[in-house]
C-alpha cells in the first residue's frame, strides 16, 4: 500500500510497463482497429464483386483538395508530438501553443471534408441508390460515404477531446509528471490519422 | 453520469411513445372520416338516383385456368377448374368495372355505413374480385379455407395492411382516405388477386355482369362519373340530375383498349424514407 | 417418430454416403458420450465425500493431458478426413454433377417456388419452357441440375429425404445436384427463415419412372398456359404493372420491390 | 512474485476499504450511480435475470404455439389484435417471438450474466484490487446497457412489431420492410445491439486494463483463479467482436434508413457479406457465452471436490487456444449459405480442430472430481449438471461440423437442440452455480439449500425433457423457426413430441418459480452467510460477507494458487491464497452449506 501511494498516478514508473489510463486507450484503439476492418472488409468486397461501380480516382472525388486535406491532418499529428514532447519538460506554454495548433489543424480537416461533401452531393454523388446520379454506381457513394463519414466523426470528437485538453492545460492540469491525459488524448490522435491515410489510399487512389 | 441519465430518459421516452403506438395496432388508421362531422343529409324528396351499364364490344378473352393442384383444399372447392375474374362480360356488357362519383358533390360529407364490408377469401379466391368501401367503413376480411392467407394490401395513399390468417378467421380494417384502386395480394397463393376502391361518399357501385349500375339518393347537381376497370382502363362521364330526376349514363369498353394504362398508384418505395411514419400514423 | 437416431430411408444417390458419415460420428461421439457419462456417475458415487475422508492432493498429470489431446485430435481429422470426399461430391455441382444431367431452374420468392422446366428440348431459356409453382418433378435414376436463385430475401431449399439443402441467395445463382433413387412423393421445405409464410412455403416433389416423366413433360410442355410462362405475358396483372407499378429507376429497382415484384409474376 | 504496481486509473490510487469508516455516500451514489464494482454486478445481475424472465417468456409463446398449433393462448387476447388475435398466434408475431427470444437470452441474459456480473463481481476481488482501474466507466457500461435493453423492449409495442428476422438478422429480409412486415422495430434492433456493443466495449477495457494491472503482489498471471483467465479471455474477444457487429449493424441500418444497398443484390449488395460480418463476431461470441461458465464451473468444482483442479495450466492454454480458433471457424455456420463449397471444407477442418480444447477442459473436470471428496452442495450440483450437459452439446456439436452430415441437420431442430445444450444445459447451469456459490458473498445470506436442490432437480429432469427429443426432431428433418409443423405431411407424425416438449417447457419454465422465490426470499430472510461459507481458497472468502467498499483493508498479498485443496500435513481441506507459508492452521474451517 506505501509504495503503492507514493506512486504518481498517471506516469510510467519502475516495475510497471504501462499505466492504467494509456493501457486502456491502448485497448480501446484495438477494438477501433477491428471496427474500421469490418467497414474496410465490406468495402474491399464489395468493390471486387462490383468493379464496374466505381469510378476513376479523380473524375468525381477531388484527390487533389482531399490531398492537401491529409497533409494537414498528417501535420496536426506532429504538432500533437509536440505538444507531447512539451508537457514531458514540463513546458507549459508549448503545450498549450502546440495543443491549439493540433485543434485548428483537426478543424480545418473536418471543414474541408464537410465542403467536399456539399460539392459532391451537389453533382448528384450520394448515398443510397435512388438518387444517385454521379459516375460509377451507388455502392461507390455508399461505401465513401460510410468510410470517411465514420472517420470525420472520429477526428469531429478528437476536435472536442482536445478542446477539453487545451482548456485543463491552460488551466494547468498538467505537469511534467503527470500528463497522462495529454498521451492518451495524442494516441488517440494518431491512431485517428493512421486510419485517415489508409482510407485515403484505398477510396482515393486506387 | 448525466449523459446515462439522459440515456435512460430517451429510453423511457422511446418505450413510453411506442406503447401508444401499440395500442392502436388492432385499428389500423381507424376513426378519420368519423371524426368529421357530418353535413347535411339529403333530403328524400330531393335526392336524385343515376343508372347506367357498361357495355363492352368485341370477344372477351375467356377467364385464364389456375393451377391450384399445389393447394388441395383449394383445389376441391373448384371441381371444374378456377379462372382468373379480371373480365367478366355478359352479353355485350362488362361486368366487374368499379364506377363512383370522381366530382361534383363539392364539400359535402356523408356519414360513413355502419354495415362492414366483407372480402372473403374462399376456395383461395377472393371474394368479391373488385370491392367498394367508404373511409371509415369496416372491411372484413373472412378466411373461409382454414389454410394460411396473408392479405397484402398495396395502397399509395393509404396505409397498408400486411396480415396473415393463419385458420378460418376474420380480420377487421379499414381505410382512412379516397383511393382507386387498393391492389391485393396473397404472397402465399401468387394467383390470388383483388382490388378495393375506396370513397370517402357512399356513391359507388360495381357492375355485375349484366354491367348495370345503380347510383341512388344522390343529391341534385351535375356529376363526373368515373368507370375503373382493371384491364381497360377508366373512362369518365358527365351527368346532370334535377331534384328527384335521374341520369342515365352508359360507358363503352372494347376489347382493343386491353393494355392501357390503368391509373394506379406507384407502388411502395423500398427505400421510401416515410415509410416508418406511414405505419406509425397507421397505430393512432 | 424415431426415437432410435436413425435417419430416414434415402433416396439419393449421395445420401447413403451422407448418412454412412452421420452414422461414423454417432457411433464415435456415442461411446465417449456413454464413457463420459458413466465416469462421472462412477466418480459421484465412489468419492463422495465421507467422514474422514481426504482428496487426493495432485495438480494433474503431463502424460493424460497429452493422451486426451492427442486422441480427440486424430478423432476429428478422421471424421474430417472422410467428411470431405462427401462434401465436395454433394456440393460441388459443375464437375460433380453427370455432364447428361437434367436442368432445372428453381427461382425462390416470398412463399411460393416456382420451378422452369426445359421443355421436351431438355434445353432452359427456349420457347419450350413451362413454369410450375410449388410443383416439382424428376425423373428417377437420372441426375438433375438445378439452377437455384431467389427473387426477394433468403429461401433454403430443403429436400429432406435427398439429404439436399441449399441457401437460395438473391443475386446469385447456385447449382444444386443430385439424383433420384427411388419414384414417389416427397416434399420440397423451405429452411431459412424468410417472412410470414416461411412455414407455409412447401411443394410437392414427385419422382416419376423415366419414360412417365418423359410423358408428363410432353404434355405439360405442349400447352403452354400463359398463366405458367415465366416473362410477363398478356395477363392483365401484368399489363396494369408494367404501365403503372415500375418505378423510375427501372427494372433492376422494382425487382426488389415486393410491392411490384409480387405482380410481376405471371 | 512479480511487482505489479497498484493503482486506479488518474489521478488516485486505490481507494482501499478503511475499517470502522462509516459509508456515508448517499443513496444515489450507492445503489444507483454506484462506482462499486460489486453494487454494479449486483445491478446488472437484476437486468439480466429480469430479460432472462423475459427471454424465457417469449419461449413459452413460442412453445404453446408448437404444442397447440393454431390453439388460442388462455388469455392471449391481450397480446392485441396485431400479434394474437383471439389469442391466436399469428405467424408474423411467432416469427417476432423466436428472433427476441434468441436476442434478449444471447444479448440482454446470458451475456450480461457470465461478463457482467461475474465479471463485476470477481474480477477486482480476486486480483486483490480495491475496484476496477477505471470505476466511473464500469457505471457507464452498465447504465448504458439499460437503455439498450428498454429500446429492445419498446420494439414490441410499435406497430409492425418487433424483429422478425431471426436474431442472426440475415439481409434481404432484416433490411427489407417490405419483406419482413417489421418497420420501426427492425431499426430499434439495430439501434439497440450498437447501444449495446459500447456498453460491452467500456466492460472489456476496463476487465483487461484491471487483470493486467492491477493484480495483488504475488499474483501471477498461474495464480490467477480460472474465473479470470476465462474473463480476461472472453473480454478480448467482446473487444475484437463486438466492433465488427457494431460496424455490420451501421451498414445494415443504413440499408434500411438513408437507401444504401450493402445487402441488396439489384443494386450489387451482397446478401452473403451479413451472415460473414455477423458469424465473424457471432463465433467469438458463441466462446463469450460459455468460456466464463467453463472458469465458473471449474472453480466450483475443485472446491466441491476439495480437490486441486486438474491440469490447472492445460486449462489455461485450452482457454487461450480456443481464443485463437474462434477466430477462423466462423464460415461453419454457413455451409449451405452459397460460399464456395471448397471454403467449407476448410472451414470444417478448423471447426474439428477447437472440439479439441472443449475436449481437455471437460477430461481435466473428470480428473479433478476423480480421487476428490465431493460435497453436493447445491452450485457443485449445477457444475456437475454442466459438465454432462455440455459433453452432449460438444459432441452434437461435431455433426454440424461435419459438412455433409451438416447439409441435412442444418437448420434443423438438431442446431437447436445443439444451441440449447450448449446455452441453457452449458451456460445457465453454470450461471445457476456461480449465482448459488457467491450470493453469499455479494448478498450476506446463503440461499436455502433445500429449495436449490428442488429448483435444480426439476430444472435438470424437464431442461433434458424439452430438450433432448428435439435431436431427434431434428433427425426427423424438422425445420427451426416454423410456425406450424403440420403443414408438411412428413412433420404431421412429429406433433406428439412437440407437445410433449411443450409440456415440459411449462414445467420448466415454473420451476424457475422457485429459483425467483429462493432469490427473493433468502435477501431478507436468508441465513446469515459466513465470511468462507465453502471453505474456499480465493481472496474474496478472506473478506467479510459482503466485503466493504473498496473491499481489502490493505493490499492483500498471493502466496499460492487457488486451487491448494486437501494439500497434505494440513488440518484444513484448504489453503487460502493470502494465507502466509508456515501456518499448518488454514483458515477457521466452516460447515460447508450444502
Amino acid at each position: 500500500m506505501s509504495h503503492a501511494a507514493a506512486m504518481s498516478a498517471s506516469r510510467p514508473m519502475e516495475g510497471m510497463k504501462i499505466y492504467n489510463l494509456k493501457l486502456g486507450m491502448w485497448v480501446f484503439l484495438l477494438s477501433e482497429v477491428m471496427f474500421f476492418s469490418s467497414l474496410i472488409g465490406a468495402y474491399i468486397i464489395l468493390r471486387f464483386a462490383h468493379p464496374e461501380q466505381w469510378a476513376e480516382p479523380n473524375t468525381v472525388l477531388n484527390v487533389p483538395l482531399t490531398g492537401f486535406n491529409t497533409f494537414m491532418l498528417i501535420c496536426s499529428s506532429v504538432t500533437m508530438v509536440k505538444a507531447f514532447a512539451a508537457i514531458e519538460h514540463g513546458d507549459q506554454a508549448g503545450l498549450r501553443k502546440w495543443l491549439i495548433a493540433t485543434i485548428i489543424l483537426g478543424a480545418a480537416f473536418v471543414g474541408i471534408q464537410v465542403y467536399e461533401y456539399i460539392k459532391l452531393a451537389q453533382h448528384g454523388f450520394v448515398p443510397g441508390a435512388a438518387a444517385y446520379a454521379a459516375e460509377g454506381g451507388p455502392l461507390y457513394g455508399s461505401t465513401f460515404y460510410t468510410m470517411t463519414g465514420f472517420h470525420g466523426a472520429h477526428v469531429t470528437i478528437g476536435v472536442l477531446a482536445l478542446i477539453f485538453t487545451a482548456v485543463k492545460a491552460f488551466r494547468g492540469k498538467y505537469t511534467s509528471t503527470d500528463y497522462g491525459g495529454v498521451e492518451i488524448m495524442g494516441l488517440y490522435w494518431h491512431f485517428v490519422d493512421l486510419v485517415w491515410i489508409i482510407l485515403f489510399t484505398i477510396v482515393y487512389l486506387i | 453520469m448525466r449523459r446515462s441519465l439522459e440515456a435512460m430518459a430517451l429510453a423511457l421516452l422511446f418505450a413510453a411513445a411506442s406503447a401508444c403506438g401499440g395500442g392502436g395496432d388492432a385499428d389500423t388508421g381507424g376513426e378519420v372520416a368519423t371524426d368529421e362531422e357530418v353535413g347535411p343529409a339529403v333530403s328524400p324528396d330531393s335526392a336524385a338516383t343515376v343508372t347506367g351499364v357498361v357495355n363492352f364490344t368485341g370477344t372477351a378473352p375467356p377467364g385464364e385456368p389456375i393451377d391450384m393442384s399445389e393447394e388441395p383444399t383449394c383445389a376441391e372447392k373448384h371441381p371444374d377448374g378456377a379462372t382468373t375474374e379480371q373480365v367478366v362480360a355478359g352479353d355485350g356488357t362488362l361486368g366487374n368495372v368499379f364506377v363512383y362519383v370522381k366530382d361534383g358533390l363539392g364539400s359535402r360529407t356523408f356519414p360513413t355505413s355502419s354495415e362492414p364490408v366483407t372480402l372473403d377469401q374462399d376456395g383461395c379466391v377472393y371474394h368479391p374480385h373488385i370491392l367498394a368501401i367508404q373511409t371509415g367503413q369496416d372491411l372484413v376480411v373472412k378466411n373461409s379455407d382454414g389454410i394460411l392467407h396473408n392479405i397484402n394490401t398495396q395502397p399509395t395513399v393509404n396505409q397498408g395492411f400486411n396480415v396473415s390468417q393463419p385458420v378460418a378467421m376474420e380480420t377487421t380494417r379499414t381505410f382512412a382516405s379516397p383511393e382507386v384502386m387498393i391492389p391485393v395480394k396473397c404472397d402465399v397463393h401468387g394467383w390470388m388477386e383483388a382490388f378495393i376502391g375506396v370513397q370517402s361518399h357512399p356513391y359507388m357501385a360495381v357492375t355485375s355482369t349484366d354491367g348495370t349500375f345503380r347510383l341512388e339518393n344522390l343529391p341534385p347537381g351535375t356529376y363526373t362519373i368515373e368507370a375503373w376497370h382493371q384491364r381497360y382502363g377508366t373512362q369518365t362521364q358527365t351527368v346532370t340530375v334535377a331534384a328527384q330526376g335521374s341520369g342515365e349514363v352508359t360507358f363503352e369498353y372494347s376489347a382493343d383498349m386491353a393494355g392501357r394504362p390503368v391509373p394506379m398508384g406507384e407502388p411502395i418505395d423500398l427505400h421510401d424514407h416515410g415509410s416508418d411514419q406511414r405505419v406509425a400514423h397507421a397505430g393512432r | 417418430m424415431n426415437w432410435n437416431w436413425l435417419l430416414p430411408e434415402p433416396v439419393s444417390t449421395f445420401g447413403s454416403e451422407i448418412d454412412s458419415i452421420y452414422y461414423l460420428i454417432l457411433v464415435i461421439t456415442g461411446i465417449i458420450f456413454v464413457l463420459v457419462e458413466v465416469a462421472l456417475v462412477v466418480f459421484m458415487v465412489k468419492y463422495r465425500h465421507r467422514e474422514g475422508r481426504r482428496a487426493e492432493y495432485s495438480h494433474g498429470s503431463t502424460r493424460l493431458e497429452l493422451v486426451w489431446t492427442v486422441v480427440p485430435f486424430v478423432l476429428v481429422m478422421v471424421i474430417a478426413w472422410m467428411s470431405m470426399r462427401v462434401w465436395l461430391e454433394a456440393k460441388v455441382a459443375d464437375g460433380h454433377a453427370p455432364a447428361d444431367a437434367l436442368s432445372i431452374r428453381v427461382a425462390a420468392k416470398q412463399f411460393e417456388w416456382n420451378v422452369t422446366y426445359p421443355g421436351p428440348d431438355e434445353r432452359l431459356d427456349t420457347a419450350d419452357d413451362f413454369v410450375k409453382t410449388n410443383q416439382l418433378h424428376l425423373p428417377v435414376g437420372r441426375a438433375v441440375r438445378i439452377e437455384l436463385t431467389s427473387d426477394d430475401v433468403i429461401h433454403s431449399f430443403f429436400l429432406p429425404e435427398f439429404r439436399v439443402k441449399q441457401d437460395a441467395v438473391p443475386g446469385m445463382t447456385i447449382g444444386v445436384w443430385f439424383e433420384a433413387t427411388t419414384a414417389g412423393e416427397y416434399e420440397l421445405a423451405c429452411a431459412e427463415l424468410c417472412g410470414l409464410g416461411h412455414y407455409s412455403m412447401n411443394a410437392s416433389v414427385t419422382v416419376h419412372e423415366s419414360e412417365a416423366f418423359q410423358s408428363w413433360v410432353s404434355e405439360e410442355g405442349g400447352q403452354t398456359p400463359a398463366v405458367e410462362t415465366p416473362a410477363p405475358p398478356d395477363t392483365s396483372a401484368a399489363d396494369l404493372e408494367a404501365a403503372s407499378t415500375t418505378p423510375p429507376s427501372g427494372e433492376d429497382h422494382s425487382s426488389h420491390q415486393p410491392a411490384s415484384d409480387g405482380k410481376e409474376r405471371a | 512474485m512479480s511487482t505489479v504496481p497498484v493503482e486506479v486509473g488518474h489521478p488516485s490510487v486505490q481507494h482501499w476499504a478503511e475499517p470502522g469508516h462509516r459509508d456515508d455516500r448517499s443513496f444515489l451514489r450507492k445503489y444507483v450511480f454506484a462506482t462499486d464494482h460489486k453494487v454494479i454486478g449486483a445491478q446488472f445481475l437484476f437486468m439480466s435475470l429480469f430479460f432472462l424472465l423475459v427471454g424465457g417468456a417469449l419461449a413459452m409463446l413460442i412453445r404453446w404455439q408448437l404444442g397447440w398449433p393454431g390453439t388460442p393462448i388462455p388469455g392471449g387476447a391481450i397480446l392485441g389484435e396485431a400479434k394474437a388475435p383471439g389469442g391466436i398466434i399469428l405467424p408474423e408475431f411467432y416469427n417476432s417471438l423466436v428472433t427476441m427470444h434468441g436476442t434478449f437470452m444471447i444479448f440482454f441474459a446470458i451475456m450480461p450474466l457470465l461478463v457482467g456480473v461475474f465479471g463485476n463481481w470477481l474480477i477486482p476481488l480476486h486480483v486483490g484490487a480495491a475496484d476496477m482501474a477505471f470505476p466511473r466507466l464500469n457505471m457507464a457500461s452498465f447504465w448504458t446497457a439499460v437503455p439498450a435493453g428498454l429500446i429492445m423492449l419498446s420494439s414490441f409495442f410499435v406497430t409492425g412489431g418487433a424483429s422478425a428476422a431471426g436474431w442472426t438478422g440475415y439481409a434481404p429480409l432484416s433490411a427489407v420492410p417490405e419483406y419482413s412486415g417489421v418497420y420501426l422495430g427492425q431499426k430499434l434492433w439495430c439501434i439497440s445491439l450498437i447501444v449495446l456493443g459500447f456498453a460491452s466495449l467500456m466492460g472489456a477495457v476496463n476487465y483487461i486494463t484491471t487483470i493486467v494491472n492491477m493484480r495483488a503482489p504475488g499474483m501471477t498471471w498461474m495464480r490467477l483463479p480460472l474465473p479470470i483467465w476465462s474473463l480476461f479471455i472472453t473480454a478480448i474477444l467482446v473487444l475484437l467482436a463486438i466492433p465488427v457487429l457494431t460496424g455490420a449493424l451501421i451498414l445494415l441500418l443504413f440499408d434500411q434508413t438513408i437507401g444504401t444497398t450493402f445487402f441488396l443484390p439489384p443494386d450489387g449488395g451482397q446478401p452473403l457479406m451479413w451472415q460473414h460480418l455477423f458469424w465473424y463476431f457471432g463465433h467469438p461470441e458463441v466462446y463469450i457465452l460459455i468460456l466464463p461458465a467453463m472458469g465458473i464451473v471449474s472453480e466450483v468444482l475443485s472446491n466441491g471436490s476439495r480437490k486441486p483442479i486438474f491440469g490447472y495450466r492445460f486449462m489455461v492454454y485450452a482457454t487461450i487456444a480456443i481464443a485463437f480458433l474462434g477466430w477462423v471457424v466462423w464460415g461453419h455456420h454457413m455451409f449451405q449459405s452459397g460460399m464456395n463449397p471448397y471454403l467449407g471444407a476448410t472451414f470444417m477442418t478448423s471447426t474439428m480442430i477447437i472440439a479439441v480444447p472443449s475436449a481437455i477442459k471437460v477430461f481435466n473436470w473428470l480428473g479433478t472430481m476423480y480421487r476428490g471428496n465431493i460435497h453436493f452442495h447445491v452450485p457443485m450440483m449445477n457444475a456437475i449438471a454442466f459438465v454432462a450437459m455440455f459433453v452432449i452439446g460438444g459432441l452434437s456439436g461435431v455433426f454440424m461440423a461435419s459438412t455433409p452430415v451438416d447439409i441435412y441437420i442444418h437448420d434443423t431442430y438438431f442446431i437447436v437442440a445443439h444451441i440449447h445444450y450448449v446455452l441453457f444445459g452449458g451456460s445457465l447451469f453454470a450461471i445457476f452455480a456461480g449465482i448459488y456459490y457467491w450470493y453469499p458473498k455479494f448478498f450476506g445470506r446463503l440461499m436455502s439449500p433445500l429449495l436449490g436442490k428442488i429448483h435444480f432437480g426439476l430444472t435438470f429432469v424437464f431442461y433434458n425433457l424439452v430438450f433432448f427429443p428435439m435431436h431427434n426432431l431434428g433427425l426427423d428433418g424438422m425445420m427451426r423457426r416454423i410456425y406450424d409443423p403440420n403443414q408438411y405431411e412428413f412433420l404431421q407424425p412429429l406433433q406428439p413430441v412437440n407437445t410433449l416438449i411443450s409440456v415440459s417447457a411449462l414445467l420448466l419454465g415454473a420451476a424457475q418459480l422457485i429459483f425467483i422465490f429462493n432469490f427473493v426470499w433468502s435477501l431478507k430472510a436468508g441465513k446469515k452467510a459466513p465470511a468462507n461459507p465453502w471453505n474456499a481458497n480465493s481472496l474474496e472468502w478472506t473478506l467479510p460477507s459482503p466485503p466493504p467498499h473498496g473491499n481489502f483493508t490493505t493490499m492483500p498479498t498471493v502466496y499460492r494458487g487457488p486451487y491448494e485443496y486437501s494439500a497434505p500435513d494440513r488440518e484444513t481441506d484448504f489453503w487460502p491464497q493470502s494465507e502466509p507459508p508456515g501456518t499448518r492452521t488454514g483458515g477457521r474451517r466452516e460447515e460447508v452449506h450444502a
